[in-house]
Formats: C-alpha cells, sequence, structure tokens
C-alpha cells in the first residue's frame, strides 16, 4: 500500500492525476476497474478518518462506477458511426484540470519572488502641498458680484440687431429648467455662456430671476471664473 | 562598518511601514548577518547623512527624513504641489466607504428617497449623496407621493458601466452573496446525504466486482 | 520633455501608494505646469527607464517597477532577507494550493461563472471564492448571458500586484493539452524542483531571521 498524504489532494480530479502519474498509466487507456477500485479505497479511508469529504469525491465516485458499467456494454457510436469511449469525457476533463494546476504552479512560482519585494508603504515623510488654491473654486461670491455681472451682461450691445417684435413668451420656469440641464449634475457653466446668443434683455433678465431662484432653492451654487464681471454656475441638488 | 550597509540601511529605511529606529536597522543587521558585525548608532548616523548627500547631488526627489525617533523617507518640498494633486484625485476618486454604503442602499432601494437612506444609514447624508451626484453615479428621477414630496433618487447608466452591470437586475442579490460564503451546516448536510445515496451503490459495486470482502461499514 | 520632469516623475511614483498609471503622471504634470506642457506616455517611460538606470549605477536598494498597470518603487530582490526582518512580508501567508488553482483557472478564463470553475476543478468551490473576494484578489463584473445569468468573476489590480505583474497579458500562457502529454512528467519533475528549491531559500532566509518559528508553509 502507497502511502499517500491525505490531505495533499484539492480533488477527485487531483487525486486521479496522482494515481496516473504514479503507476505511469496512459491517460488515454486508463484502467478504469483498477483505478475505480483505489479510488474507493481512498474514499473509505477519508470516512473511517471521519475526515471531511467533499461531496464531490462522492460525485466522482459514482461517475467511476458509470463508466466501469458502460465498459463492459456495447460501446455506443456517434453520428459518424465511430465508437464512444465512455472515459473520454473524464479523460478531457484530467487533461484541462492538469493544464491549470500547471498554471498554479506558476503562479506559485511568481507568488514566492514576489514576496521578496517590498513596495514603499510609509508616506508620512512626503511633503504635500493641497492644490486647492489652484482652483478657483471659491464660494465668496456675493450678490454684489451678481448683479455686477448681470448689469455687464446688459450693457454689452447685442450682437445683431432684431427688429421684429414677437410676443414674448420666455418664463422663469423655463429659464430654470434650461439652467438645470445645463448644469446638470456637476457639469458647469458660465454666466456668459449661458445668456450667450440672447438677443432680447428680457430674455436675460428672465433668466436672471430664475438663477436667483435656483440659488435661493439650493439647486446651483456659484463660483468665480478667472474672467472678470462673469462667474460660473454649477449643479449641486441638494434638494 | 563597511560600505554594504549602506545600501542594506536604504532598504530597511525605504521598506519600514513606520519611521525606523537606529535600533532597529542595528538589530536587523546583526540578526540577519551575525552579532559580531560592529554597527554603532554613530555608523547608522553617518550612513544616512551619507545616503542624503548621493541624493542631493544625484538630485533625488526624496531624502532620508528624521521623524518621530526614526527614519523615513520623504519627497522634498519642491515636488509638494504634484504630490498634493496626485493625494487630493486619489482621495476624491475613491469611492469611501460611507459613499459607498449610501450607493449600495440606492442601489438596490431605488427609487429613493433621501430621509428614507437617512433613516436607514442613521446618519446625515447631505455631503455623500451631493458626492454621488456630482459623481453622475445617481440621479433624481421624480418626487414620492408622500407628504413633502421628496425627490426620488435612482442610480445612472453610468453606475451599471462603472460596476460592469448591463441591467440594475443584474446587481448581484444578497442571497447569492450568501451563497458563497461557506455554510459548513449545509454541505455537511448536503455530503450526508450523497453519501447515504451512494453508500449501496458501492457496496454492490464491491461485491460484485472486485469482490475481496471488504466492504464499507 | 524637459529634463526636470525626471525628478517629477519621480516624486509622483515615490509618493504613491498605488503603482501609478501613466495617464495619472501625465495628469498630475499638466494640471499643475499647464496642459501646453508637451509630455507623452513614451516620454514617461523613456523617463522611467533613464531613472532606473540611474539607480543601478548609484546601487540603489531599490527600483522603480512595473506592476498592476502603473508604477511601484520596490525593493530589489537582493535586500530580501534584510526587508523581510521587518515582518510584513513574512506576516503574509502564502495561497494555498487551491486557492491558487482556482485563481489560476479565473486568471486565463475571465470572465468566468461559478460553475464553470467548479467543473474544471471537479470541487465545489465556494469557500475558495470568498478567501479570493476578501482577498480582494477577484470580484464580480456583471453576469453571464446563460441560463440562471450566473455572476461573473474577474481578477483584480491587486492580482496583478500580489504576483508582480504589470498586465494581465504577462500571465505566463498555458501549454496546450497534446504538449501536456508529449513531456509531462519531465516538466512537472522540473517544475517540483525549481518550486521546492525556491521554497527552500525563501525558507532558510526566512527562518533565519524570524526566530518566532512562526514561517512561511
Amino acid at each position: 500500500m502507497y502511502n499517500i498524504n491525505l490531505n495533499n489532494f484539492e480533488g477527485p480530479l487531483d487525486l486521479l492525476l496522482f494515481f496516473i502519474k504514479r503507476d505511469e498509466l496512459d491517460i488515454y487507456d486508463i484502467p478504469i476497474s483498477n483505478i475505480t477500485a483505489e479510488f474507493m479505497v481512498y474514499l473509505e479511508l477519508l470516512e473511517k478518518l471521519d475526515l471531511e469529504i467533499a461531496g464531490d469525491f462522492i460525485l466522482m465516485a459514482s461517475t467511476l462506477m458509470q463508466i466501469k458499467a458502460k465498459m463492459l456494454l456495447p460501446k455506443e457510436k456517434d453520428e459518424r458511426g465511430e465508437e464512444i469511449d465512455p472515459r473520454m469525457d473524464l479523460v478531457n476533463a484530467l487533461l484541462e484540470y492538469k493544464r491549470y494546476k500547471e498554471m498554479s504552479e506558476e503562479l506559485s512560482i511568481q507568488e514566492s519572488q514576489e514576496r521578496r519585494i517590498k513596495y514603499r508603504g510609509n508616506f508620512i515623510g512626503d511633503e504635500k502641498r493641497d492644490p486647492d488654491e489652484l482652483d478657483t473654486l471659491l464660494k465668496n461670491i456675493s450678490v454684489y458680484d451678481l448683479i455686477k455681472a448681470f448689469k455687464s451682461a446688459m450693457e454689452k450691445p447685442p450682437p445683431e440687431q432684431v427688429h421684429n417684435i414677437e410676443r414674448f413668451n420666455v418664463t422663469i420656469e423655463e429659464q430654470m429648467a434650461d439652467v438645470l440641464n445645463k448644469t446638470d449634475f456637476g457639469k458647469e457653466v458660465s454666466f456668459v455662456e449661458l445668456i450667450k446668443g440672447m438677443v432680447e434683455k428680457l430674455r436675460i433678465v428672465v433668466t436672471f430671476i430664475a438663477l436667483l431662484e435656483l440659488i435661493k432653492m439650493g439647486k446651483i451654487g456659484l463660483k468665480e471664473s478667472p474672467e472678470f464681471n462673469n462667474f460660473i454656475i454649477y449643479g449641486t441638488q441638494n434638494g | 562598518m563597511d560600505s554594504i550597509y549602506n545600501s542594506i540601511i536604504e532598504a530597511l529605511i525605504f521598506s519600514s511601514d513606520d519611521p525606523l529606529p537606529t535600533s532597529e536597522i542595528i538589530k536587523a543587521i546583526k540578526e540577519i548577518d551575525g552579532s559580531d558585525i560592529e554597527i554603532t548608532p554613530k555608523d547608522v548616523e553617518v550612513s544616512v547623512d551619507y545616503l542624503n548627500e548621493r541624493y542631493e547631488d544625484d538630485e533625488k526627489s526624496f531624502i532620508i527624513k528624521r521623524i518621530a525617533n526614526g527614519f523615513a523617507f520623504g519627497t522634498k518640498q519642491e515636488y509638494a504641489k504634484y504630490v498634493g494633486f496626485l493625494s487630493s484625485v486619489k482621495s476624491k476618486r475613491r469611492l469611501s466607504q460611507a459613499a459607498l454604503e449610501t450607493l449600495s442602499i440606492i442601489a438596490y432601494k431605488q427609487p429613493i428617497t433621501k430621509p428614507e437612506i437617512e433613516n436607514l444609514r442613521g446618519v446625515n447624508s447631505d455631503y455623500m449623496m451631493n458626492t454621488l451626484l456630482e459623481k453622475n453615479l445617481i440621479t433624481i428621477k421624480g418626487r414620492a407621493e408622500t407628504i413633502g414630496r421628496p425627490l426620488l433618487y435612482v442610480t445612472t447608466d453610468e453606475f451599471l458601466k462603472y460596476f460592469g452591470l448591463h441591467k440594475i437586475t443584474d446587481l448581484p442579490k444578497p442571497r447569492e452573496v450568501d451563497e458563497i460564503m461557506k455554510d459548513e451546516d449545509f454541505i455537511e448536510e448536503k455530503r450526508k446525504i450523497m453519501m447515504n445515496q451512494i453508500e449501496e451503490v458501492i457496496e454492490n459495486e464491491v461485491e460484485s466486482g472486485d469482490n475481496d470482502g471488504s466492504t464499507t461499514e
């Protein structure tokens, strides 16, 4: 009787590979009867020692016995009339498993090598400067700044003179929706950009009132723009 | 002291997760290379000074600093803004545990209102909600019919993309997560049932086939 | 690219607590010095190579490694025993054979479902999957389109880092089944011998610097 370290096998496939290697068996022509018997001895040993047996070993036992039984019967044939070896599926599973078992050995080597290396893990000595000062992200804009920017926008001559007069039907609600849309969660738009293309002063006024309304509701925020007389509007949505 | 210890001292300080005291450096070297190695605290000081001079000469961006009774590597002041930018970007990008918690509540209970979220988490969630909105992981979808008509929050397509999901129902079910966790009792039960079923087969098999009289007991 | 960026790139990598991708390096530099700074991924690569040559010439105990899709400073192998003495290396437990097996299947066949893994291994893998998920070596990414829509598993950046790989494509190629048959035993034996040698060296090193008797297994 060979010495088998009971905890050496990761599963039934591993155990079968062990048998095949130990007895120098041809994997394509496994003596299924012998190997089944060996497998059963191992299984019983596990039982006797009251070790935890995974259901997988038991499942393999039944698979082996099934194959064994099929070997005694006339061979089934595939669609081309060739005999199907009842061991074929098992052989394929063994080979595929062996492939990954080999790779796990590669990985184990990599693991060993990598364990010899230590990456830097102590960063308290690093000099850091908070880059906040670089951002113009400051919320110290007063309503005065707002009015100033608004006034400057109103004073700019419209790019084109439009003569036709139509019924003017812009609402604060519409403009609010427009602003919210343009500042959709995190998106930013500058005031100058926002009113670009607005030819009617009234539309700019209504947009401005919409802005005030949204600020009051806390749905947008303002911050400084690098440009003079302009400011950035951004969405906040904190309810 | 042999000059080879300059590199070893460098490696030791580099690899330590805390500022490394002189005594530890000496201890490590003696432990590995033998207690007969002659190395004094003074030697270590001299070695660190030598290393730092080399870093200066070679225009390295880091030096060894004396911090909290030990030595630690640190990047220099000249690079503070670059280093600072990196760490601020990182801290912004990493979804904090709190954000993740909030996000998971929204993901599994959507559509959900802020009061409901706060009720579940037990803390104010304004900041978290804003962060998630800013990162476009959640969005607002209508209002609840309840009093005050609070806004309803749902996850976005960006959220799905981030987590590699096609649709929101692809989220792992809590049950599936439990399944991954090993349930010892369950496995043991399953084993016993299977074992009993196969016991008979084995016995028949052993008797009919390789009958040597030894059966399972 | 100005040579001053060698030092800046060095500082950025040195101060990053995770492997730093090229894109982050470029972003940090452009953010601080202006978006008109011309710096390409190629420049960063060249710079890192230059820095590493300098470390070699200066006999530094650490170099920049390409790992987990980025760059990180790490100690050279020669210093392993000293570094190991400072604990954190030796305290890491090695992965079990079963864990490595499961991991190699996931690494090569990702994205992959649990039933597929179990089919290949021939054993129930709940416990292994849980261990690997907890160690952050694998993670869940979406679902398969097959019946039951099982969860899909992939390896993480932590996996790359753990095995010292730069990209997932750096994994050694598995052999074809035919090939395995041809020289099965020879290769197998050679590998075993190699493994044992490496193990021994490590264990000796760890043990020699470690008098509490707890070694790797």
